[in-house]
């Protein structure tokens, strides 16, 4: 079963939270808010992203949960920059909507983000006034914003941090004093970060930050931004997704990887390089893509646990070899990092546009499972899952991640690994091994799989058809069984409910589903619908390949209209959907190129507008009787 | 090979290594040479099959795994060095041989090699140079001279042919040699040193094709030419004299070893070892890798 | 258009031929044959595969129909070898059901053939005396041929031939003499291929042949096998499907291929290899698969039309270079002439299993076009329609081809190059060189095309996702338009009619689909189920991808049941169709992994049966009124 | 370079091959020399820019084509060579450019440059070699030193690194040097002289990252320490000196012409070109390529 936050019916509370006040307990009248979301940018050498991770640190230290998405141009060092951080009194799932904070260092590089830092009318703009344009200027068209204020970011920056790379830490003080969020902690955060650089740099830093608080304190918003308490303060993890992914690969057993570097995967080697010896297992950069999970699936026949972890290109480079690891059923994990495609597309930024691929790149028939978390606390169970999938079918499995996921930081519940179930793949027993067939034909379609060094179970392990011995045929016969054994072999997995996220009432008429990434907005307006009195219910698939026909037939019986919501130009998922379900025709498609924002927002109000044609279409049909 | 097995040496002959399976090789072809020097030179190193991994790439020669009794991996075209490099990582107790033809290691695997090299892990890797494509019936080699004529190249070749003795030594081998089953004893010998040398070992085959490869190819014509490198009193320490040596490949049937580092680095698999143990220390239970994701107050 | 045979309506007439004997003119009250398969096997040094051709070619020198398949086992030298060869009075589409005569010079390397040979009651059955096998002890099991013949293949060929070596041609005098095919061309066909041999051998040979029509001439047949005077006789061409295919891009102006060998594909190298010099272009063996498409991308972009070739394995391989070719949009054709799969599976055999592959191997939103030749004489017009396909959309092309089209030789009409077309890539006119810009959004889609050489046409081409001027970009709102345009421009191909074979009573209830080298067998079958007097129509597409919603569509208007046939295990085309296409409820599969032989009768057999539910099912429903 | 444009020469001054495209590589990355070093070159040589294709793979090296005022090839990762090969052979009278990084060349491309250098195409290719991979943020190189710390190797490099002088020597190139954007003046001549080599030319360019390389690679240490070939009185005619100054890459920074074949071989193109002459005139028009499936009586 799945370990993990999301299973079956197991869907968190609506954030009931979502662009609604509370009031404030301590100066009742006063509306305090659960739920808001700060963007900044600024160029490179801002340090943007270090107080992004500052403030959400410190967020969570106090019992808030928050997700921190990172933008950068393609500069290596000193292009754009930029976070949004979304801080909540209850669970999130997304980086939320439109920005209820802006903080622009300078104008050029705030506008070079586009729709991904969207400021709207409830927005409090704060820039450099520095900048020289006055605050009904600003160089936003089309938009006025709630309140617009102009600080001396660098001037407080340069008289107090001594310098202006003290940016950062004066916007850490606007935003604490504003939000009323972490005046101990980025303090702290401060000087455990500064440690090593001397008393006087700590001093001069706290200055800087003691500074912006202050004129936060003397410059009291219109619209008040003081965060209410949260929910239910528990001690907090921060993650990221590729960095669970890769923590998760160690807990689940993986003793090797093996990759070559690509944008937004890399995390992932360079944390197993930093631990996996650690826990005896060895990485090793390989040349290419090929090479590296060339030595995986070597690692897989020598009986080890083993991961590759790429993006596009990548996925492109390894098909011949994931192709080779399922006919010869050798079990591996591959994890696709997902960024704007075709091609070298855009490495910086997310998208789920390899569903296809992840499904169906082999050459000949094969099925391999394809799983995909929706969020990067998601990884952990999600990879666990892989790993067992792949051990106990003797398959390559593939993760559908992508940079939003996989860069992202968020807050997460403790994990508990000792609550974690691992399978082992399933090794010939010591009468399997007096005569041993490596690719015998049983009931499951799953044969017990021995491994140099094992007395006994010696074979032959090939890309070529072969028969139960793993001896080369060109037979047409035996071709037919042995791929008919290799595709049965799954169809236990298309009946595991546990990898579905389903909710809402079950005769609801109006459905929704999504995957990946985008399931977090997903089930947000999800729960926006729902307290909009929409009958509305909701499918995320964590199992995307094989299709479980069943799953989705359930799903649709009740369903007349619906919506499915991914990050890619084609409507993937639900193309994929169609070659095996009857999808009712009432569904639509909400489908967007990568790193085109959708928000939960935008999500329900699409369901509300398919929820509205249904009930017209309800109303003229004759009445019965 | 890090270590033998516990059992003792005169245990094993030949034929512990040959499988059932019947060559599917035309009669005549070199390989049937070299398979049979492979079984002789494993039972003289005494690991038991269980303890060998196998692995090929696609070919005629890329076949020879299924052919002992070891764990065999006949994989993918060009492919068999990440494999086989993934397998010693996995598992550096286990005895990794590697082999293939001349297109599978110099052509499609050719990127492959020199990583294999530097990274100095323990694997015996034996290419069947018979300067042809036999499994696809007859078409040029990266080792075929210029000029041949075949049937992806009616009029000729037109470019110069690989040289796998010098690519190797440039790429820092640490044992380099060749043989021919025209020269069996020879064979098996080199290929058991191969075995038996600490880190990665090359070594290139001449393994005629009969049925695609030209007359000066075939062993007859072998057996006339070859030289021993002992009969030159080559010294095998001597890395720019066997780079010298090496240049002649294509012209002259030079057999033995050409270099034999007389210091062995470590390898990488031994490196790993050590950090393994060094790193080992640091955590209970892998539940531990958790733990950078704790926040803790500052 | 597509020029070719089989376009739109103009399905050739029905093979009235099939399995039904005609009179013999001369002797009236003799039944003279129209189609007969003859299958013969034996080791590899027999000279199997030139017995067939030599037949074949006697055959269509004759005026003949014919289709030659040849199939071996994995041995080089010395394994076994087999052909069949179907010889008809009007055109024919497939190598047919049973055997009329099956020939086996030893009994271990026939029987290796299995289903690919198969022994019916209606059978005549020859074999090697020398065998030592009783007429009524042969090692077929389950079948009573109509007729045994023991002959001393052997001994005859000593005797007069002089050595075994000429049991083959011991043999094609039998044949010769039992379907009266042949006798001064078989005998022409040896003095030409043995001339430089001298007098003597070829004295032999004659002579070895005479025996062996006498053989026949003394041993009339219980069945009679006269073949009847073919329909129509006119001037023949003798094609292969990888060799035609490689001069269909000569004839389309290819000037570079770049490749690397492999099976079943290498014969279009090779061909090219021989010939392509003479027409100004260049062939490159490349290192790998990778370098092969890569130097075709290069040579596109320097402007040249441009190929490459493989198959499965090579495909895998070649999975990023035709993504980069896409977004680059850079015109080229390649060909994956299938085999089974997966990973290296089945070099040796055809299989239709890679149609996933090509649809959707590329990461990112892609389309490319897929095409699949259904004969071996239809891979002209489908080459031909690939470059300009390629060279009028800007984008890489894949020709489905497998081993069986391939490999095979046919008996073909003359074509006429000069009534082809030949679409040239839209160059930008001097005017757009005044401020060339690559990528302009324009109404179709597709952007005028400069290459390296031509004076301001110069820009940057890239898999970077880029703006109008090729200029890298990582924004969204480009992201989403290129992608737009890239995808948008084949909706004009998803119109193209030509593109299919339809055929049958517009209203039928009952439909038949098929694909590349299975296309023949159905639409064989097709025509079996028209003299049945089943109401059934036919759609083979030729255009795989995109899915041309309409044709599909409108074909299933009437449909209420029917059958889709292709050789792969997981009914690959009936799931890409239903990705696009309501495909109604009734459509079954018949889906075989490779070289499991599908006959037209056995279609046709299923065509019955599905008709036959139809009908119960008509009459179970309650009559109107 | 096969032949020259009738243009004449002076015609042609650096400006004319820079793009108005901003570089986005970090202030003072050495590729901002070695970009200016080519414009120098090319205006020597005095190509117009739409007759030269400029081919890269992807790194931040590789974005140097769109920086240049040629037809450019901002290609994938590793795969250059092919491209620009194919592009030479479908045309040989553009003038072919390549360039890229350590690792698109020597890792994932390291398959390709032993076949290009076998065929001798006219290209010539740069490597900007920084000893890191810079785009994806500073993971080891195949020419990074043994031991070196990277995301990518927290704990040290265990790889001995490649040689790229001394493998392009191995597989037989005819032009071999080596420059940096430290010496200007000398960068610009050797990548002149590799143009106008008739025949394939591999420069190799101690191009620092400033970013993520290490202090004594940056341009200020490289001008301590450098030494030109000249200066040693090296005769670039002699392969097997050249092979021995190759070895201390790595140690040493010589720059310079290591090896420059004194009689140039053919190229693949001219002899394609001569076979092209040959054939032609077996043929009247494409549709004669259909004559060989004609049934002729026998
Ligand atoms: C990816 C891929 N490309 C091509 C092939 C076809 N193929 C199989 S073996 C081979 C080359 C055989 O030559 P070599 O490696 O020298 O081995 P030999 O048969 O001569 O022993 C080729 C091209 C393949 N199986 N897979
Ligand atoms: C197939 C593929 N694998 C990996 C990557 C990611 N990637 C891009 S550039 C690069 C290496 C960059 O290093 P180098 O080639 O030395 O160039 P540099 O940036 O140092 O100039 C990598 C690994 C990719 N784009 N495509
Ligand atoms: S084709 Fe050549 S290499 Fe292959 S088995 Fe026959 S003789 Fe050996
Ligand atoms: S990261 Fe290094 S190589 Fe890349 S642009 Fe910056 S300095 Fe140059
Ligand atoms: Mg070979
Ligand atoms: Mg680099």
């Amino acid at each position: 079963m799945l370990a993990g936050l999301y299973v079956g019916r197991e869907v968190p509370p609506p954030a009931e939270s979502v662009d609604v006040a509370t009031t404030n307990p301590l100066s009742p009248g006063i509306a305090m808010n659960t739920d808001l979301v700060i963007g900044m940018a600024g160029s490179g050498g801002d340090g943007i992203v270090s107080a992004g991770e500052s403030l959400l640190t410190a967020a969570a230290l106090e019992g808030y949960h928050g997700v921190l998405t990172k933008s950068f141009g393609p500069q290596i060092r000193g292009g754009e920059s930029s976070f949004r951080l979304r801080v909540c009194t209850a669970k999130v799932l997304s980086p939320g909507g439109s920005l209820d904070l802006a903080v622009a260092l300078n104008w050029e590089d705030f506008l070079k983000f586009g729709a991904e830092l969207p400021v709207g009318g409830q927005t409090t703009v704060i820039y450099d006034s520095n900048t020289n344009v006055a605050p009904d200027r600003i160089p936003l068209v089309g938009v006025t914003p709630a309140e617009v204020i102009p600080v001396p970011i660098e001037q407080i920056a340069r008289e107090t941090g001594g310098s202006d790379r003290a940016k950062n830490t004066v916007v850490l003080g606007l935003m604490s004093g504003w939000l009323g969020i972490g005046r101990q902690e980025v303090i702290a955060g401060i000087r455990k970060r500064l440690a090593k650089k001397g008393e006087e740099i700590i001093e001069r830093a706290e200055k800087a930050f003691h500074a912006g608080l202050e004129f936060a304190e003397q410059h009291p918003l219109k619209t008040d931004r003081l965060m209410a308490e949260p929910s239910a303060p528990t001690a907090k993890f921060v993650v990221d997704g590729n960095d669970l992914c890769a923590a998760a690969a160690i807990v689940a057993g993986c003793d090797f990887f093996g990759g070559y570097p690509i944008t937004p995967s890399s995390e992932i080697m360079h944390f197993l390089g930093r631990e996996i010896w650690k826990y005896g297992g060895t990485m090793l950069q390989a040349e290419d893509e090929i090479a590296g999970v060339g030595a995986v699936v070597g690692a897989s026949f020598a009986g080890k646990k083993a991961m590759t972890a790429t993006s596009g290109p990548g996925m492109s480079l390894k098909t011949e070899m994931l192709g080779l690891a399922s006919i010869a059923e050798l079990p591996l994990v591959c994890v696709n990092v997902q960024r704007g495609g075709p091609s070298t597309g855009i490495p910086t930024k997310g998208e789920q546009s390899d569903l296809f691929q992840a499904a169906f790149s082999a050459h000949g028939d094969v099925i391999r499972p394809v799983l995909a978390p929706v969020s990067a606390e998601d990884m952990f169970p999600v990879t666990i899952e892989a790993f067992n999938l792949a051990e106990q079918y003797q398959t390559p499995v593939i993760i559908l991640s992508d940079q939003e996921v996989g860069q992202r930081k968020e807050t997460a519940e403790p994990i508990d690994a000792a609550a974690i179930r691992i399978i082992e793949r399933q090794k010939p027993t010591a009468k399997e091994l007096e005569h041993y067939v490596r690719f015998r034909f049983t009931e499951t379609g799953i044969s017990p799989i021995s491994h140099p060094g094992m007395k006994g179970g010696n074979y032959l392990a090939s890309g070529i058809e072969h028969n139960e011995h793993g001896a080369p045929t060109a037979n047409g016969e035996m071709h037919s069984r042995m791929n008919d054994k290799r595709l049965r072999k799954f169809d236990p997995l298309k009946q595991r409910r546990d990898l579905f996220i389903v909710d809402g009432h079950a005769d609801a008429p109006l459905g929704l589903i999504s995957w990946g990434s985008t399931a977090g907005i997903a089930i947000e307006a999800f729960h926006l619908a729902l307290t909009q009195g929409l009958r509305v219910k909701l499918l995320v698939p964590r199992l995307l390949y094989p299709v479980s026909e069943q799953v989705y037939q359930e799903f649709f019986a009740s369903i007349a209209r619906g919506l499915v919501v991914e990050q890619n130009h084609q409507s993937q998922l639900f193309r994929l959907l169609r070659m095996f379900v009857d999808v009712p025709r009432g569904i639509e498609q909400l489908a967007k190129s990568g790193s085109n924002p959708i928000t939960p927002a935008e999500v329900a109000d699409r369901l509300r507008q398919i929820s509205l044609a249904l009930q017209r279409e309800k109303h003229q049909q004759p009445s019965e009787g | 090979m890090s270590t033998l097995s516990a059992r003792p040496v005169e245990d094993y002959t030949a034929k512990d290594y040959k499988s059932d399976l019947k060559p599917i090789w035309c009669p005549g072809c070199g390989d049937f040479g070299v398979v049979q020097a492979i079984y002789r030179a494993l039972a003289n190193v005494g690991r038991p099959p269980h303890e060998i991994a196998f692995i090929s790439g696609i070919g005629c020669s890329s076949r020879i795994p299924g052919y002992t009794t070891a764990y065999g991996f006949n994989s993918v075209h060009g492919r068999s060095l990440p494999i086989a490099q993934g397998i010693k990582l996995a598992n550096p107790d286990l005895l990794v041989l590697c082999a293939g033809g001349d297109g599978d290691g110099f052509s499609i695997g050719g990127g492959h090699v020199a990583h294999a090299i530097r990274r100095n892990i323990d694997i015996t890797y034996i290419v069947m140079d018979n300067q042809i494509y036999g499994l696809t019936k007859g078409q040029l080699s990266p080792t075929s001279r210029r000029g041949l004529a075949t049937v992806s190249s009616a009029h000729g070749a037109m470019e110069s042919p690989v040289n796998p003795l010098l690519y190797v030594l440039g790429y820092g081998a640490e044992f380099v040699a060749q043989g021919t089953p025209a020269d069996m004893n020879g064979l098996a010998k080199i290929i058991e040193e191969g075995i038996r040398y600490p880190g990665f070992a090359f070594i290139n085959v001449q393994s005629p094709c009969v049925t695609y490869g030209q007359e000066d190819q075939m062993l007859k014509a072998q057996k006339a030419t070859l030289q021993t490198l002992e009969s030159l009193s080559h010294n095998p320490a001597d890395r720019l004299a066997a780079m010298d040596l090496a240049q002649a490949y294509g012209e002259k049937l030079y057999t033995g070893v050409f270099f034999r580092h007389a210091k062995p680095g470590p390898t990488f698999e031994r490196l790993a070892r050590e950090r393994q143990d060094a790193q080992r220390s640091t955590v209970k239970s892998r539940a531990d890798v958790l733990n950078v994701f704790r926040l803790k107050k500052p």
